[in-house]
């Protein structure tokens, strides 16, 4: 009597519902829209499955990876032909995806991958590489000699680890640079501010800022401003309109662009491809840029 | 007789309440009323639904435990740590029930024997919990827990097609029911939350009391999340962040008093399947997460606003 | 030689942050009989109690049971030694059930399993309760919506169900009426002929002479003496707890009564009181009396806007008042002293300051900001005109005796200068002193013109206060009585609904 | 004169506690006590005192507000609509402390007219708050609010070198402290929270009092966002989350008890102290974030306990 096999899938008859009738409905499970970056990432796809006249289910997990796997389960109670997926998490994602898979949904990971489970494709930018890039650019800036701030995502959350991860991979091995302090301003342009004011009291220098996203460093470019700091170099991570305004602006030197809504369109052009049967590449890049002056 | 209905009083309202929303949503989304979707709301409850149980005896004494979610991260991180090492499964899960059962010990001193106020003790706590838990996972998920089928069950596995957590939930369900109704400590528990210096007085032994409930509580919460690490096969360090406010919803939803002393686990039970439909029912309808938080927070008003005025 | 003690307390002493509430006090109860505990309010009754049941350690002296040397820490330790006590304070879990209430602490049991023998509970409860004589209380109500008085007995029923050797009742009729009182007495009577000892405290004299065999007297924390019934007199006792004589129980009460100026026409609420009408004269005392849950207690706090009326009107000098909320009557000069002290009367840990000031902020602000010198001045003139005992103003009313808490309570309505003052059983709990004390203010009250009603469940004070009395019998008036013609038996008969 | 020290027994607990940690604090940063890092931490306690100024009186009548942060967000939101709208700043910021107060009274009604727990009533509006100022801000911030001197200085400005924030948390302590020592309607709070019931049958109007107080908290919450707001030239969707636990936490630490009726409001303000000083150094001694939760909740637990034992 025991097993651990949904007893309510392989009864075939899901499998004919809903392409039939023309229409395509995609499910969409969306990490959290706490966030403007996912926002516009749904914005993307909504808008390409309004001009494809698709119909469009999105959830918001709310950055909990329990609450994504009921979302995804609801999602496969409503006969979607294909499911997209933003994981909170990438491990905790699979079983998620090895509940479509058995309902023979096919699964498209967005932003951030699945470590198991059958996908038909993964539409990202790399959030390793970006921390790359950002190590990269700072140091140039610098001339590989300074005192740099970080200021870190939510602890935990993936997006802290990478661009934390790929950052130091250049860093750490720079003798010149040195990271002076890093503190958590949990994603948040108030923390960003506060937790900035903060450090400054306690270092007699800075060179650089980085900040893993633009929430923060634009926070903490209140925080040098109102000292009347201006020749710190500030780097975010995201490209929203208020950094890339200030880049622009030259309050802030550079951001990170993931052009999430890219990143949307092209997830709901590739489940329609899926959805037709037709062919997709496993890793379809949305590139990276490095937005400066 | 008369006593009876007068008795099962307060959860008339929110079981009214449950059936109304249950029927509308019936109407409005033809997934809903599935046998598919009913037993895959019922999975999604239980994790709710077990640490509100808990939530229900600590309420009773007029406590409340906002640690639960930390406890739970805290509690199935270290029993993940305990799992990739290599311990057996079913081993494993009882440390990690004796963990949360600890963690919830440790509120229970504080609040008992340190005389500190449950709301400000476990929010401490949950700020501790929730550190340790970061530290121990250096802020990295846990994965690879396992491949064993006992610890796949837990959170995976079916039973004549009914999901594990399903009866785990109900199995909790009928001990907790049986412990508040049919025995002393049940009752030690009510007289507490009633008036504790008569409880006392009556030869209570309050503090050792409130200790159990507490630890009660930590035990459930780490089931809960053990549920959720072998549904995930990986445990989270930001598991169960604000799940306090959800099973506190739960439990006042369904008619128990935050003043102590007055309240029902059935009430509970109806309280966390009402959000749970609330939650899986917006879903369905595909009503955008904005506008799911205005109307959950609407319903969770109108449920008790509801059973105010059945009061009458 | 041949006198056993069951309990000597001797030489003992206490004292709270330094103020001496007990000093070198002796006490012993023998077996089989009924030791009266009297004073004044605050001469250090219940905290002698507290002591012996370790509820609060001593700082002095001995306490031997069954001749052993006792240091109870806690009162379930006292109870195994079969003391047990029923508190002034009530002890009640509201939401619990009579039956669960009766046997919390020391449930029924499926062997040592911790599993509830419910039936047998309920059955013991039914059966202590009709021994009591009152039957008309359901193991399975709710505690919490029983009348205090009710509640009182359930406490009574559940302290004389244990095994115990000795009783302590500390003031256990104050919230009864003379029927349950009756049938009190017959059950501590015939415990007694078992054997079993009882500390009895009370302010009503007439019982202490009806069942005690001796006194014990404190007066201000100090040993004054022990009696035996028989040898003494109600003078003797009267002067021994006062320290000087009293005189006249009653202060003779001759004032002119003027026109009427208060009128309740039809008032009614569904289920509890039904078609209320009566008036009251200004200098008149209408006492009203009834047994318990004959609804008085809903018919003022209808009339004072604290519960919805169903019907029926309220007017002042044939001026309809506005019962929506109890500030519309207070602003037009009505006062209404309830008889839940704690629940309902003062906020226990806030100051006598704070707390008198609660009903008078029209005197003592201006403009919405509190005057301290006004303040402080009405505060002092009503603590010193009721001779309220205290450290001062600042005393946290939580730490006053349940008499000195009655002051304070009367003195937060004298004053709002009321032209009708509602009092609620005013002298439940109060010492023989004060209830002289507050007679004498509600003459004083009545010579200006006031006109007061006093519901009291106490027959001779009804009898000796009042002008005119009202009788209630399950809701409904039964009867209205003018002083002359007045008598216990015509009470009693109106009030159980005979002719 | 002992009456005097007898009154403020509360205050002296968390005042040492506070001198204690400044004291170690100083020792091991040299940045910790100069001019300029305590004005930049009174600066940044002043968001949350004036949230906890609010949630004085609300926890002084019994009750809880956990929708502070949600009417923040929802306030300051509104208010940036106004001010990108092109409104004079000044009406705008006035018009937002209006709404403030009115979401504050639509939690007021709630709980004095609708009987619900405050503590379920505000969770309710918490969420429904938050889920109004996503809708309407879509989940992006609105930026660039104004350029003007008046709207810039609420924030960033300063006078005589004491930051405007600064200055507006004091103008609110003296006034509100004024109201709760001096008035009749801060007695009534007190009251109310002592004895409820006592306070009605006294002539209190407990309910009007209630929504006031809700209100004052509403106000004073977007008043927190409108500083915030200047501060970053922007309005976030998110601000807020989690602020209820901040000011709740500060005013505990203060010495006011949970169950109404007795506490002060310099102790909330010593509470806001402690709480930023905790914050401030920990980030100057660059304490990584994940310890940082540990030893915050240790000594949120730690001043509690210690005020605790000096009540003996
Ligand atoms: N916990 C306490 N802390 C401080 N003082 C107390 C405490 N309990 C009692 N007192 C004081 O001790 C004195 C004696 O109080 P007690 O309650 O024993 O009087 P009592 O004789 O029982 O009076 P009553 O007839 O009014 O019940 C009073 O002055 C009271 O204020
Ligand atoms: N909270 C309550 N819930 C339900 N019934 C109540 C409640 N309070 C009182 N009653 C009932 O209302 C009736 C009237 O009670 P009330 O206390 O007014 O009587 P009373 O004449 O003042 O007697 P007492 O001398 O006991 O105060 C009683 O039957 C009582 O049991
Ligand atoms: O890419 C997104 C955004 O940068 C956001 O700021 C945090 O989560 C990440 O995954
Ligand atoms: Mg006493
Ligand atoms: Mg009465």
């Amino acid at each position: 009597a025991c097993s651990t096999k949904d007893p309510g899938t392989g009864d075939s008859e899901d499998a004919e519902k809903g392409s039939g009738n023309g229409t395509i409905k995609i499910g969409l499970s969306i990490s959290t829209l706490n966030n403007p970056f996912f926002v516009t990432l749904r914005d993307g796809a909504e808008k390409a499955a309004n001009e494809k006249g698709f119909e469009l289910v999105t959830s918001d997990a709310q950055d909990d990876p329990s609450t994504q796997l009921s979302d995804i389960e609801d999602l496969l109670q409503q006969d979607i032909d294909a499911l997209l997926v933003n994981p909170v998490d990438s491990e905790a994602i699979v079983s998620a995806v090895e509940l479509a898979n058995n309902a023979d949904i096919p699964v498209i990971t967005v932003d951030r991958s699945s470590e198991g489970g059958e996908v038909a494709a993964h539409i990202a930018s790399d959030n390793v590489e970006g921390g790359k890039m950002v190590g990269e650019f700072i140091a140039e800036q610098l001339g590989e000699e300074g005192k740099v701030v970080e200021l870190e995502g939510i602890p935990g959350a993936s997006a802290t680890r990478e661009r934390g991860q790929g950052f130091h991979e250049i860093v750490d091995d720079m003798d010149g640079i040195e990271i002076v302090a890093n503190q958590t301003a949990n994603f948040d342009r108030t923390e960003g501010l506060s937790v900035m004011e903060n450090i400054i009291q306690s270092t007699d220098q800075i060179d650089a800022v980085f900040a893993h996203n633009d929430e923060m460093a634009l926070g903490a470019l209140e925080a040098l401003e109102a000292k009347g700091v201006s020749d710190v170099i500030v780097v975010g991570f995201d490209a929203t309109d208020d950094a890339v305004e200030a880049v622009e602006g030259g309050r802030m030197d550079a951001t990170i662009a993931q052009k999430p809504e890219l990143i949307g369109e092209s997830a709901i052009e590739t489940a329609e491809k899926v959805v037709k049967g037709e062919k997709v590449e496993e890793f379809i890049p949305v590139e990276l840029e490095l937005i400066t002056k | 007789m008369k006593n009876y209905i007068k008795n099962n009083l307060s959860i008339i309202g929110p079981l009214v309440g449950l059936i109304i929303f249950s029927i509308i949503l019936g109407f409005m989304s033809n997934n809903f009323l599935t046998l598919n979707n009913i037993l895959n709301l019922f999975r999604q409850v239980s994790v709710n639904a077990l640490i509100a149980f808990g939530m229900t005896f600590v309420i009773l004494t007029a406590g409340i435990d906002l640690s639960v979610g930390s406890t739970l991260a805290l509690g199935s991180a270290l029993t993940a740590g305990l799992l990739t090492s290599g311990m057996d499964p079913l081993l494993a899960v009882l440390i990690g029930l004796l963990i949360g059962l600890a963690l919830g010990a440790i509120n229970g001193l504080i609040i008992a024997k340190g005389k500190v106020a449950p709301f400000i003790a476990t929010l401490a706590t949950m700020t501790i919990y929730r550190g340790v838990t970061l530290v121990y996972t250096d802020g990295k998920p846990i994965t690879g827990l396992s491949d064993s089928f006992t610890f796949e069950m837990i959170g995976g596995g079916y039973v004549f097609g009914i999901p594990f957590p399903v009866i785990l939930m109900f199995i909790a369900f009928i001990i907790l029911y049986f412990v508040l109704r049919k025995t002393v400590f049940g009752r030690q528990v009510y007289a507490i939350g009633g008036n504790e210096e008569a409880a006392k007085l009556s030869g209570i032994k309050a503090d050792r009391v409130k200790i159990w409930v507490y630890s009660l509580t930590g035990m459930l919460s780490v089931l809960a999340g053990i549920i959720i690490s072998s549904r995930l096969n990986s445990a989270q360090p930001t598991a169960g962040t604000t799940y306090e406010l959800d099973a506190i919803a739960a439990v006042v939803i369904g008619g128990t008093s935050l003043a102590g002393g007055k309240g029902k686990i059935v009430g509970t039970l109806i309280g966390a399947l009402i959000i749970g439909v609330i939650d899986n029912g917006l879903n369905l309808l595909n009503v955008s997460s904005f506008y799911q938080q205005i109307v959950k927070g609407g319903i969770i008003l109108l449920a008790v606003l509801l059973d105010r005025s059945s009061d009458k | 030689m041949a006198i056993t003690s069951i309990i000597e307390m001797d030489n003992i002493s206490k004292s709270f942050s330094g103020n001496q509430v007990l000093k070198g006090v002796n006490f012993d109860v023998r077996k089989g009989e009924i030791h009266a505990l009297m004073g004044e309010n605050g001469a250090g009754k219940s905290t002698l109690v507290k002591v012996l049941t370790g509820i609060h350690s001593r700082d002095n002296g001995i306490i031997k049971v069954k001749g052993k040397e006792a240091h109870f820490t806690n009162p379930k330790q006292a109870e195994k030694q079969g003391i047990i006590v029923i508190h002034q304070e009530l002890n009640i879990i509201p939401h619990l059930t009579v039956a669960q209430n009766m046997f919390l602490g020391k449930e029924i049991t499926y062997g040592k399993s911790g599993i509830l023998n419910t039936k047998k509970i309920n059955e013991l409860t039914k059966k202590s309760l009709h021994e009591l004589g009152v039957g008309n209380i359901k193991p399975d109500d709710l505690a919490g919506e029983l009348s205090v008085g009710k509640q009182q007995m359930v406490e009574i029923a559940r302290a004389l169900a244990t095994n115990a050797e000795v009783i302590i009742m500390d003031e256990p009729t104050a919230a009864l009426t003379d029927r349950e009182i009756e049938s009190l007495f017959k059950v501590i009577q015939s415990l007694k002929q078992q054997g079993v000892s009882f500390v009895y405290i009370s302010h009503r004299m007439e019982e202490i002479f009806e069942i005690c065999d001796r006194i014990t007297i404190l007066r201000d924390g100090q040993y004054i003496g022990t009696e035996n019934i028989a040898d003494t007199s109600f003078e003797k006792v009267v002067k021994m707890m006062v320290g000087r004589e009293l005189g006249d129980r009653f202060p003779a009460k001759n004032n002119p009564i003027g026109d009427v100026i208060f009128q309740v026409e039809n008032l009614s609420s569904k289920g509890v009181f039904h078609n209320i009408s009566f008036v009251v004269k200004e200098g008149e005392i209408l006492g009203v009396a009834g047994l318990m849950g004959a609804g008085r207690t809903e018919v003022m706090e209808t009339i004072f806007g604290y519960r919805k009326k169903e019907s029926g009107t309220v007017k002042l000098k044939g001026k309809v008042l506005n019962t929506s909320h109890p500030g519309n009557l207070i602003d037009a000069g009505i006062g209404f002293i309830t008889e839940d002290r704690k629940g309902k009367g003062l906020v226990l840990h806030s100051t006598i300051r704070e707390n008198i000031s609660l009903t008078n902020f029209k005197t003592i602000s201006n403009g919405g900001v509190i005057v301290n010198s006004k303040e402080k001045m009405l505060v002092d003139d009503l603590i010193e005109q009721l001779h309220v005992k205290t450290t001062g103003r600042e005393q946290v009313v939580q730490s006053l005796s349940g008499g000195n808490q009655q002051k304070v309570v009367i003195s937060k309505w004298l004053g709002i200068n009321p032209r009708v003052l509602i009092l609620d059983e005013p002298t439940r709990g109060v010492d023989i002193g004060a209830k002289k004390e507050i007679y004498t203010i509600m003459n004083e009250l009545t010579k200006n013109g006031v006109a007061i009603i006093m519901i009291s469940s106490e027959l001779p004070e009804v009898l000796g206060v009042s002008d005119r009395i009202m009788v209630m019998h399950e809701g409904k008036i039964s009867a209205f009585l003018n002083r002359n013609e007045a008598t216990q038996e015509k009470i009693m008969t109106a009030a159980t609904g005979g002719n």
